[in-house]
């Protein structure tokens, strides 16, 4: 009861500011276009008007609630994890070398085995700032940034130049065979059934951490290390352990949108998740399920916006605009910070 | 003392934190050019009292009264320019710069109206230091200096710009006896050089030594103000806690024979260094009995720290043995030592000691998970947790704490009590104490000392290490002195003299070990 | 039938002086002729919004023929099976399917010209006061990706074909926005000694006539006519006449005739790509031997290589 | 590889990067890691170009940028500072917001999505070449920089020199350092802070205009291809000090320069492309390892009573 409490304090917390930016927002869309009230309409609505917008709306949550649990796992272990975009790609990458390389394998083998090297590549891209980090005190922004972009080149290589489809024009690897494509969620088409697994991620993870002695010392290494060490928690490993579970959950969005959506690996896959991720995670205020809860919000204003640009005159840039306004607000408080602490 | 020739004179008070009433109705009248010292418990009110002189805090009701005007010091400008400097409780330095450019900080004198003038301020700076005859270099950077020093650098920081009035709070806290003494010559000095000081300790001795007048806060409230002279350390103590304080201890009854059991902590020329292979412990040997206090006295820097963290598991021990209940534990893991049976409370709660940002239950759960049965089927019971905390709260009389609340939320002393009530829950067979009440009121210093006895009654090997010579002298049935990481004679409390073991503090007579 | 309307689901954005624009060029002249058109613009990273998109005009069935552009092959393969009664155009790729149109176009073919003319320009100083003569271009592409090593085959073996012995750089941005290290690298490949840049680089590509410009050498455009974005120095543009064939299309169907279900290919047979000179600066003896070439490809005594396989 | 014209190259790369670092630099010293130098930096670019633009004056091009940059700085200032909103989510609001913002001008005002390209554009003033043809080495390398890319190399000395040598500049290292001992000695922090965001609004705003304005004369969306994150990381690399934020600022624009120069050896583009980012992890992993195995300096015990 408590601990549902809690929850619903952290999720409400933001509600004031999701209002006020939709009031902006409305007071801008009306500015511009003719029929403000159906392009809002669009926007909160369209996405639950059928099962087809459903699942577009489902699959683009999915990725983002992956990668902004992962994100919690790391910043409870006080590494600030900007490394979710270069995870997420290696995860992709990794479950998709894997169903191309062993296509005659029984799906009921070969897609445990491409999910595993999917969250294994994520995990080891994360592991490499967290040792530096932990053993050599290396800046992890500095580097998780970095490793972004060698992953991204390095994947471009692998699919421009091994794994290409060459009957195409796009960037994009041979389709994976469909015994390892995911199935949809029963009753919705086309809905990814790794929402499913985020789903019970975020609850695990909230157990992980809040109900595990395993989760209490991750989070006392990433509040006081002196005193994480003091009362016996092996603090660097456990910090080194987040953040192979933050790759892996990076890692895990990859391969299962390749398995769950994308049927192969497509360079440019990802408009930014990693990033859109870490200020989900942020906005959720580093809590596994409130982080699910933000995805979601995040992927129906995201989503919601397309629809509105095709059913309106608003033009797109409009949302990005709002989306900006709305990040920004979210964490603002309406009254002024008390001077001290 | 009567208004008129006061200097300052506060009248009514008042201040809340949200729905904290920390300060309800508080007069205070201080005299020029004497010594008035604030005392009280934790939590009384003493340092928000004189954040609102200092201008940190503004009261909700009352008035100021400087030099007869009624007065507002809305910012810490405003009350360096009514001549108020502070010195705090926690100090306010910048670790990276010098001690010339702590001293001028928000202040740099300039030079082409844009510049800092470094020569200028290094020459101010030292000018000052000479006045005061403090051994400072005012180019070294403060995160260098000792804590005394930096104690130092923040009274020069409030005497730089002629503060008429200069208030301490708590500065012997951390200080180490010598240095305490050169505090208070610092303050007698300041006296005869007629300025006046608001001077707050929980250290009733150094009352009696410095201060002409004494007023006690409880709750809140001004309840007197009496002459030093007048009045002996146990009336300032009923004052503050509002009952009779006994201060009693082993080395009390030193006399009354006592039985130990076996040694339970045992140390075989364990030696320590640092990554510079600086010795740190030098071939230390000790054996704690079950049902003994051992007390390490010693000037602080001289390896107690050190002796506290390798029982603990902390620092990694080169040379030597630790043997705990007879098994040598010398290369085990923290936890290993905990579930042999070790407690260990650090010198510093905010350091070591606690994670201020989590809840005090969890704080509290931190080394007794498994122990203290807060797991149901491997996970954790949140229900059993806070039960836990909560009984830690009731035991050790925690005020305003509740278990889902942050322990960094708690005073000083609180947050002392819950890191001891900790270690305690597991009835540890060997209990290293560091510093257990440094900053603790007199009350709640008593509080601990009779749970750290208790433990030693029913059992346990005691190792108690404190700056504090009158706790180690009070609490201790044998008493370790330490100099330059070796220890340099272990005393029967009966032949622990005051005055030779500050010699053996001191590196002298190192013949007698 | 009252209205004829359309849409174009894109993959990317508009103003790229480039692809994009050149295919809004077209739909502005089937507009003026009385067409209802809708660009639906999209970030050219998110493949879930452009599927959104095409699901979306395909669910509302109000057009009378949807355009997608490339990157779009896998969106288009699971929607339009679903929507057997809607017709759609692919540009830029294939895919088998009763009522899709692909239109493809043979980039290498145009940029086949465009490696003959600059292996001209480079080798000769006489007609070409700012090239040293030393036989050396450059390709500066946006990413390593399939299309654009369509474009650098064709342009490597017209080059090679034109003036054997021809030294072609091939230097990648890893960007189609970054334009100042698009500069740079021009630059870096001008001082290697490349007398003309084959501007592959999408919007970026703007740095690349700009640096060209600024060291004063020859550059050739893309997509769309860049000649006379700086005229002294652009010798060319190598043009994929996606506005033409767009428009085309749209005729196609208002007509009825457009053959949905096949493949046409845009190439300098049928004048889909092509290489628009800057006369200005291009002597006739050049733009013959440009001439030349084309005839060549267009008959089939050359075939120039692609990047991609056959179906 | 052409090692004559190298070191102008790598200059070239290194002023925006050293740029956004040390208007990243500026603001972590006041403790507030600044991730809205991106965002900055583009709403200079565009601004820069918008108004060169219609006033065909380079002059108030330069300066509407650094303005509008130094406006976006005291919007994040004031919904952080003001309202308590966490820097680094506002920051990256900060960001979306103003790519969306430049995107919807773009598409109302301008008609063109895709990016502005004034016909013409007036050009900033170069050293002219020949100018320091004296000087070994560093003429050369000079020759032919904007005053921008001048200003960037001065503004690395004026950092230093604001930072370390003036008050205001002790005021605001205090500020970041321990923010109580600051506000006790009567520094309103929070100033500090705006003005930490607004210097790094004037730097990023240099970055964005150089950018457009150097060389390219035109803006388009994204241009700014994550250099913001690129100069934050050289910060972090270099400890928040101006001269080593310089010195990493300097390694990216180096190994980008070399790696442009290996494309002639027709390695994959990935690989060459990766070269800078590889580097910077290989690189501070070894300084970082450097400095631990030549004994760590005799631990600073700091006391927190
Ligand atoms: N910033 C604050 N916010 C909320 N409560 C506060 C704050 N500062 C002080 N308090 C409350 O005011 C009371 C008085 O605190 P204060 O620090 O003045 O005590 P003190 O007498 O200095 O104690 P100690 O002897 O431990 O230093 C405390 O009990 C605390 O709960
Ligand atoms: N963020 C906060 N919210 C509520 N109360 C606070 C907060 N921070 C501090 N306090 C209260 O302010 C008081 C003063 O805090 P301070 O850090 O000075 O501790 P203290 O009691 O003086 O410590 P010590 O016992 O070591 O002297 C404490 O009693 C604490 O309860
Ligand atoms: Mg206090
Ligand atoms: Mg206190």
């Amino acid at each position: 009861m408590k601990a549902f409490r809690q929850l619903l304090r952290a999720v409400a917390a933001p509600l004031g500011a999701i209002a006020l930016t939709l009031f902006l927002g409305f007071l801008l869309v009306a500015s511009i276009a003719d029929e403000p009230v159906l392009a809002y309409r669009e926007l909160l609505f369209a996405n639950f008007q059928s099962l087809g917008n459903f699942a577009l709306f489902i699959n683009r949550a999915t990725p983002l609630a992956l990668i902004a649990i992962g994100i919690v796992f790391a910043f409870r272990a006080g590494v600030f994890n900007v490394g979710g975009e270069g995870q997420l790609y290696l995860g992709a990458m990794a479950a998709t070398v894997m169903g191309l390389a062993l296509p005659g394998l029984p799906g009921f083998v070969l897609l445990p085995l491409c999910v595993f090297v999917g969250i294994a590549a994520g995990g080891f891209w994360g592991y490499i700032p967290a040792v530096l980090k932990v053993k050599l005190q290396v800046d992890e922004v500095v580097t998780t940034l970095m490793l972004n972009f060698v992953a991204l080149l390095f994947t471009s290589y692998l699919v421009n130049h091994l794994l290409r489809d060459t009957t195409t024009y796009g960037a994009i690897s041979w389709t994976l065979p469909e015994s390892v494509w995911l199935p949809s969620i029963p009753g919705v088409p086309n809905a990814t059934s790794a929402f499913l697994v985020a789903v019970v991620l975020a609850v695990l993870a909230w157990v992980l951490l809040f109900r595990t002695v395993w989760g209490s010392e991750v989070r006392a290494a990433g509040t006081n290390l002196r005193f994480a060490e003091t009362v016996g928690v092996p603090a660097a490993r456990r910090v080194i352990e987040a953040m192979i579970v933050s790759g892996g959950m990076a890692g895990l969005a990859g391969a299962l949108y390749v398995l769950g959506t994308g049927h192969r690996f497509e360079q440019n896959f990802s408009p930014a998740y990693g990033l859109v991720a870490l200020t989900v995670a942020l906005l959720a205020r580093v809590h596994p399920i409130s982080a699910l809860v933000t995805a979601l919000f995040y992927a129906l204003m995201l989503n919601g916006a397309a629809y509105m640009q095709i059913a309106t005159d608003v033009p797109r840039s409009l949302v990005a605009l709002l989306t900006g306004l709305l990040v920004l607000l979210m964490t603002a408080r309406l009254r002024r910070q008390s001077s001290r602490h | 003392m009567d208004g008129s020739t006061a200097i300052l004179t506060l009248q009514g008070i008042a201040k809340r934190f949200g729905d904290k009433e920390a300060l309800k109705s508080v007069d205070l009248s201080v005299a020029p050019g004497e010594v008035h010292v604030v005392c009280g418990e934790n939590g009384a009110g003493k340092s928000t009292l004189m954040n609102i002189l200092a201008g940190i805090h503004q009261a909700d009701a009352g008035t100021i009264s400087l030099r007869g005007m009624p007065v507002s010091i809305p910012d810490p400008i405003a009350a360096s320019r009514l001549g108020i400097g502070m010195v705090h409780q926690h100090f306010k330095l910048v670790p990276s710069m010098s001690v010339a450019e702590n001293l001028y900080l928000g202040r740099n004198p300039r030079k082409y109206l844009v510049f800092s003038n470094r020569a200028e301020m290094e020459r101010r700076a030292a000018e000052l230091i000479a006045r005061y005859r403090f051994d400072l270099d005012p180019r070294a950077p403060v995160g260098r200096l000792s804590v005394g020093q930096r104690q130092r650098v923040e009274i020069l920081k409030a005497l730089a710009f002629d503060a008429e009035i200069l208030i301490l709070d708590e500065p012997t806290a951390v200080l180490t006896p010598p240095e305490v003494g050169e505090l208070l010559d610092v303050i007698a000095n300041l006296r005869e050089r007629g300025r006046t000081v608001l001077f707050i300790t929980h250290k009733l001795r150094e009352v009696k030594a410095v201060a002409d007048h004494v007023s006690v806060l409880r709750h809140g409230e001004s309840v007197g103000t009496h002459l030093a002279a007048e009045v002996s350390e146990a009336d300032i103590a009923r004052a503050m806690v509002g009952r009779q304080v006994f201060l009693s201890g082993r080395g009390a009854d030193a006399d009354k024979p006592r039985t130990f059991g076996p040694a339970l902590l045992e140390l075989e020329n364990v030696s320590v260094s640092n990554a510079s292979g600086r010795r740190l412990l030098d071939a230390v040997s000790l054996a704690v009995r079950a049902g003994e206090v051992v007390g390490i006295a010693g000037v602080d820097g001289n390896g107690q720290t050190e002796l506290a963290e390798a029982i603990a598991g902390l620092l990694p021990i080169q040379a030597g043995t630790v043997r705990l209940n007879g098994r040598a534990i010398t290369g085990t893991t923290v936890p290993e030592r905990i579930s042999a049976g070790l407690g260990f409370v650090p010198e510093d709660r905010l350091d070591r000691g606690l994670s201020p940002t989590m809840t005090i239950a969890e704080n509290v759960a931190a080394t007794n998970y498994r122990r203290a049965h807060l797991l149901r089927g491997g996970l954790v019971d949140p229900a059993r947790r806070d039960a836990f905390a909560e009984r830690a709260i009731r035991e050790f009389d925690v005020r305003g704490a509740a278990p889902d609340r942050a322990i960094g939320q708690l005073s000083g002393g609180n947050m002392q009590k819950l890191v001891v009530a900790r270690e305690m829950a597991r009835r540890p067979r060997v209990l290293v104490v560091a510093q257990p009440t440094r900053g603790l009121d007199i009350g709640a210093a008593e509080f601990i000392h009779s749970r750290i006895l208790e433990a030693a009654d029913a059992g346990a090997a005691v190792l108690l290490i404190s700056s504090e010579l009158s706790e180690v002298l009070l609490l201790s049935d044998r008493i370790g002195v330490m100099y330059r990481g070796r220890m340099l004679a272990v005393l029967p409390r009966k032949q622990a003299e005051e005055e030779r073991i500050g010699i053996l503090m001191n590196g002298g007579e190192a013949q007698a070990a | 039938q009252e209205e004829f309307s359309t849409v174009y689901v894109m993959s990317d954005n508009l103003g790229d002086h480039g692809f994009n624009d050149s295919a809004a060029e077209g739909f502005n002249r089937a507009k003026e002729e009385g067409a209802k058109v809708r660009l639906l613009q999209a970030s050219p990273s998110d493949p879930q919004l452009w599927r959104q998109n095409l699901e979306a005009v395909s669910n509302a069935g109000t057009y009378n023929v949807i355009f997608t552009g490339p990157n779009m092959h896998d969106n288009l393969a699971a929607v339009a099976p679903q929507h057997p009664e809607q017709k759609y155009v692919f540009f830029d790729d294939e895919l088998a399917q009763p009522n899709v149109l692909s239109v493809k176009y043979a980039q290498n073919e145009g940029s086949y010209l465009a490696g003959t003319l600059a292996a001209l320009a480079a080798s000769d100083k006489a007609s070409f006061p700012l090239s040293s003569g030393a036989k050396k271009v450059a390709v500066v592409a946006g990413m390593d990706l399939p299309i654009i090593q369509d474009f650098i085959m064709g342009f490597k073996q017209g080059a090679e074909s034109a003036v054997p012995g021809t030294e072609v750089q091939v230097i990648f941005i890893g960007s189609f926005n970054d334009a100042q290290k698009a500069y740079d690298l021009t630059r870096t490949a001008i001082s290697n000694g490349a007398d003309v840049v084959y501007n592959v680089a999408g919007p970026a590509g703007l740095g690349i006539l700009k640096a060209a410009a600024d060291q004063n050498k020859y550059a050739i455009g893309v997509d769309s006519n860049q000649n006379d974005l700086h005229p002294k120095n652009v010798l060319a543009s190598m043009l994929k006449q996606i506005g033409n064939s767009i428009y085309d299309s749209i005729k196609q169907v208002k007509s009825g005739t457009a053959p949905f279900g096949t493949l046409v290919i845009y190439g300098l047979k049928n004048d889909g790509v092509g290489l628009v000179l800057n006369d200005a600066i291009v002597p006739a003896s050049a733009k013959a031997k440009v001439d030349e070439a084309r005839a060549g490809v267009a008959s089939g005594s050359v075939t120039v290589a692609s990047a991609f396989a056959a179906k | 590889m052409d090692l004559v014209t190298l070191p102008a190259a790598v200059l070239e790369q290194t002023v925006p990067i050293l740029l956004a670092a040390l208007a990243a630099m500026i603001t972590l010293r006041a403790n507030i890691l600044n991730v809205a130098v991106e965002g900055m930096m583009l709403v200079a670019a565009f601004t820069a170009i918008a108004v060169g633009d219609v006033t065909g004056n380079a002059l108030y091009a330069f300066a509407a940028a650094l303005v509008a940059a130094c406006l976006v700085s005291q919007i994040l200032a004031v919904i952080t500072l003001r309202f308590g909103a966490d820097f680094i989510v506002a920051g990256l609001g900060i960001n979306i917001l103003a790519s969306g913002s430049i995107l919807f001008l773009l598409e109302r005002v301008y008609n063109s999505p895709g990016g502005l390209r004034p016909i013409t554009f007036p050009d900033i003033w170069h050293l002219p070449a020949g100018a320091l043809s004296f000087v070994p080495v560093l003429g050369p390398m000079l020759e032919g920089q904007s005053f921008i890319a001048l200003l960037a190399i001065l503004a690395i000395p004026a950092s230093f020199v604001f930072l370390y040598r003036t008050p205001t500049g002790a005021n605001l290292r205090a500020t970041g350092e321990d923010e109580a001992a600051a506000r006790s000695a009567g520094i309103r922090t929070d100033r500090m802070k705006a003005l930490a965001l607004l210097l790094s609004g004037v730097l990023a705003g240099l970055a964005g205009a150089q950018l457009a304005m150097d060389r390219l004369h035109f803006f388009l969306p994204e241009m700014s291809a994550g250099r913001g994150f690129i100069g934050l990381a050289a910060t972090l690399f270099g400890a928040g000090t101006p001269w080593m934020t310089a010195a990493a600022s300097l390694m990216f624009g180096f190994f980008g320069a070399v790696g442009d120069r290996l494309q002639a050896f027709a390695l994959p583009s990935q690989f060459v492309l990766m070269l800078p980012y590889l580097a910077a992890v290989v690189g501070l992993t070894f300084a970082r390892w450097r400095a631990s195995t030549k004994g760590r300096p005799a631990a600073i015990t700091e006391t927190k009573v």
